[in-house]
């Protein structure tokens, strides 16, 4: 009962940060209202018995991705030539992406409705790490390593991207 | 040995900082215990007296000339047998840098040095030090030097009057 | 049972439509990264809320690994971003329209 | 009903109690660090105001309450007053899953020392520890000053730098105590600590400790002769305090942390279990001290340097010879 009543309140929290979110001028707003979706999605996360991935919610996403985009943010406004602060966009760009979000809503709440699974209810019910675990090293042994392997090309590929210049050169100098 | 050394830099200021935690500390508490200052420091000035007790300034203003930040000012005056003094002396310490360029500048060593530094207070005007609070009863560093006792007292007497002087030769006298 | 699983399953799309309106609508290129990630998030509400549904533990490690592949599109993103000021000194979308036919 | 009462009414109890210890405790960690930092360096630290200086902590808060609570001009109004909680708030959230004694006896109540032991503490420990950036680069940014703003940047990288290896350098406990929760993780080092069987885990965990609660030698955030004061520079009063005081929470949080997880928690011999346990957080909090009396503050690139090419590949090789070592044990 207690669950239930949370779930429909961290929804509704959820809901509004990241409305809040998306409508910020200043990034730096917008990662803030976005760690509090983030929070209140992890906490859904717990009530549906996910506590691990729950954690791993705000480690990964609040500690680690949205602080990136912080530091990232702050990185280009502390050049003198700071330009990060695009015009937010008025009503009338707004009004044809409502269109399609709301065609978007009522396509997926009409599927919804069809399906006779969907109105019955989520069960409680928990994952242990250790059955996780065991899943996740056993049955899918495969996805982490190409996973891993995606990791490793990203983190190649972002220290391509983010070498400057003289560094590129300099380095084709030592070679 | 690039290694050893880094390891040994990693690890000795432990036992430094270990070794200094059961010293005696350097610390002197202050209102407590005093600092044996330098016997040269510079802190508040006096005027002083000769060792006949009378003052030794004869208000010639070079000190206030030679003071930099222009703290000492002085209104001279002269006696009836000619004898210079300050009819009033005045030190502003709040502007005081005690850099010691008045008792260098001063021919009669009346104005000198003490180590006295505690001269901290609330109201500035408090600071501001006039002829009775800067004359004291001594002489100072200097026991024996007596300015007017050297020179004499102005020109009041006529020329070889005054007491050690001969008088001055006549050049009309062909006598010896 | 906490919850219907229609009332999970309008969260999330409403989430993901949210996503979707700011990855569509603003010029920042930030702001842009954000709406992806908002609708990655909301992809994994569905996720685990099926993996709650069917009482299998799949569902929560399809999360792990959006989140293994967020944190490398956001590292690969960002320092696009970064590159991208580098070179404009700007980061509305606007200006990077060189490559249109 | 009235069971669930009385349990509601211990947690409030522990909460109380831990609340209380962990304010007094960093409040005389200051005193403490100040007067140890003072007799390395050959002073008496502060011993005017009480006997001894014992009631310095006092004299402080006092002095940080009347200061007046400046807001600089064109700051970020909210985020600079809400960024000092986040810090003070973050350090606290995680003492809930610390066990800092075991299952005692009261009236024939099993209660366990420790306000939720969570399956997933470690997990907790390091959601809530990673949440302590915001207040550092919240703080830094919402200042609008150059200075607050190199600090918190600074601190940003350096704590998500940092936070890798430490989470790195904890799944060698894991392995070994078989659960993710610290009750669990006390209880299997009942005959030898951690510190012992996982040296290099200890080693790692230590020092990225030190680099998440922001003290020398890893003070880039606040390094006060480059930046000022880094991202507390344009804070006074008791905001001020409250940044200062969830530093030293910090310290006391991140030291029952290490003696959960490497120095056995309150196993020990002779002494009452509790006892044990706050000898040993004092134990590794007076290590901190010490290495601030010694160190050097890092550059910010050899910073760099011993995060991601020393301490991570460091934690994962021992993260494998821990697995191989298990397995070999069965």
């Amino acid at each position: 009962m207690i669950a239930t009543v949370m779930f429909y309140l961290l929804g509704a929290v959820a809901l509004g940060a990241t409305g809040l979110a998306i409508i910020q001028r200043n990034p730096v707003y917008a990662v803030i209202y976005l760690v509090k979706s983030i929070f209140a999605l992890a906490l859904i996360f717990y009530l549906l018995g996910a506590p691990l991935v729950a954690a791993l919610q705000v480690i990964v996403y609040a500690g680690a991705i949205m602080v990136l985009f912080l530091f990232v943010i702050m990185m280009l406004e502390i050049t003198p030539t700071s330009a990060t602060q695009c015009t937010a966009p008025g009503w009338a760009q707004w009004s044809p992406v409502l269109l399609l979000a709301l065609t978007l809503v009522t396509l997926t709440l009409l599927l919804i409705g069809l399906d006779p699974l969907a109105s019955e209810g989520v069960p409680r019910w928990h994952a242990s790490p250790r059955d996780f675990g065991y899943a996740l090293f056993k049955e899918y042994a495969l996805a982490v390593k190409i996973i891993s392997f995606q990791l490793s090309f990203a983190a190649v590929g972002a220290f391509h991207v983010g070498m400057t210049e003289r560094r590129r050169a300099q380095l084709e100098d030592e070679s | 040995m690039h290694v050893i050394r880094g390891i040994r830099g990693t690890f000795q200021p432990f036992w430094v900082t270990l070794r200094n935690m059961f010293r005696k500390p350097v610390t002197i508490q202050y209102p407590e215990e005093k600092q044996q200052l330098p016997e040269r420091y510079r802190a508040r000035l006096i005027l002083t007296r000769d060792p006949d007790g009378a003052e030794r300034c004869v208000a010639c203003h070079l000190c206030s000339a030679a003071c930099p930040v222009d703290c000492i000012s002085m209104q001279a005056a002269e006696a009836e047998d000619g004898r210079r003094y300050g009819a009033w002396f005045r030190i502003n310490f709040t502007r005081c840098i005690f850099c010691g360029l008045c008792t260098e500048a001063c021919p009669t060593l009346a104005i000198q040095v003490t180590a006295d530094f505690e001269l901290a207070g609330r109201d500035p005007l408090k600071l501001v030090y006039e002829k009775e609070d800067l004359l004291v009863d001594h002489c100072g560093n200097n026991n024996s030097y007596n300015f007017y006792r050297q020179s004499g007292i102005g020109v009041a007497a006529p020329r070889g009057t005054n007491p050690g002087e001969t008088p001055p030769a006549d050049v009309k006298d062909l006598m010896p | 049972m906490i919850v219907p699983l229609e009332h999970l399953l309008i969260l999330a799309t409403l989430l993901f439509a949210m996503g979707l309106g700011c990855v569509l609508v603003r010029r920042n290129l930030i702001m842009i990264l954000i709406g992806v990630e908002i609708m990655i998030n909301s992809v994994g509400l569905v996720l685990i809320g099926a993996s709650a549904f069917w009482q299998q533990v799949d569902g929560q490690i399809m999360v792990l690994i959006l989140m293994a592949i967020t944190a490398a599109e956001v590292a690969i993103g960002l320092a696009l971003v970064v590159y991208l000021h580098q070179q404009k000194k700007s980061i509305d979308v606007g200006i990077f329209d060189e490559m249109r036919g | 009903m009235s069971e669930m009462l009385v349990t509601l009414a211990l947690i409030l109890g522990k909460l109380l109690f831990i609340f209380g210890v962990v304010l007094f405790m960093a409040a005389y960690l200051v005193l403490a660090e100040r007067k140890i930092l003072g007799r390395m360096q050959l002073r008496y630290g502060p011993n005017r105001v009480g006997p001894f200086g014992l009631m310095q902590p006092l004299a402080d808060v006092i002095k940080l309450l009347t200061k007046e609570d400046f807001v600089p001009a064109r700051a970020d109004k909210w985020l600079f007053l809400i960024a000092p909680g986040i810090t003070a708030v973050t350090a606290l959230l995680v003492f809930a899953v610390i066990p800092f004694g075991p299952t005692l006896e009261i009236f024939g109540r099993q209660v366990p020392l420790v306000v939720v032991d969570l399956n997933i503490g470690v997990l907790y420990f390091l959601g809530v520890s990673s949440m302590a950036v915001y207040g550092v680069v919240l703080g830094g940014w919402a200042s609008n000053s150059k200075y607050s703003l190199l600090g918190g940047v600074r601190g940003l990288s350096q704590m998500v730098s940092y936070e890798l290896s430490l989470g790195l350098s904890l799944v060698p406990v894991i392995m070994m105590a078989r659960s993710f929760s610290l009750t669990d993780i006390v209880m299997a080092q009942q005959s030898i600590p951690f510190m012992l069987l996982n040296p290099v885990a200890f080693g790692v965990f230590f020092i990225c400790v030190l680099a998440e609660s922001n003290r020398i030698p890893f003070d880039l955030p606040e390094a006060e002769n480059e930046l000022v004061g880094g991202f507390h520079t344009e804070y006074s009063g008791m905001r001020f305090g409250l940044f200062f005081v969830g530093e030293y929470i910090n310290m006391v949080v991140l030291g029952s942390l290490v003696t959960v997880f490497f120095l056995g928690g309150w196993h020990g011999p002779w002494l009452p279990p509790l006892l044990w346990f706050l000898f040993k957080v004092l134990a590794v909090c007076a290590m901190f001290i010490w290495i601030r009396a010694s160190m050097p503050r890092l550059r910010y690139d050899q910073l760099m340097n011993l995060g991601w090419k020393i301490l991570l590949p460091l934690s994962l090789v021992n993260i494998l010879v821990t697995g191989a070592v298990l397995l070999g044990l069965g």
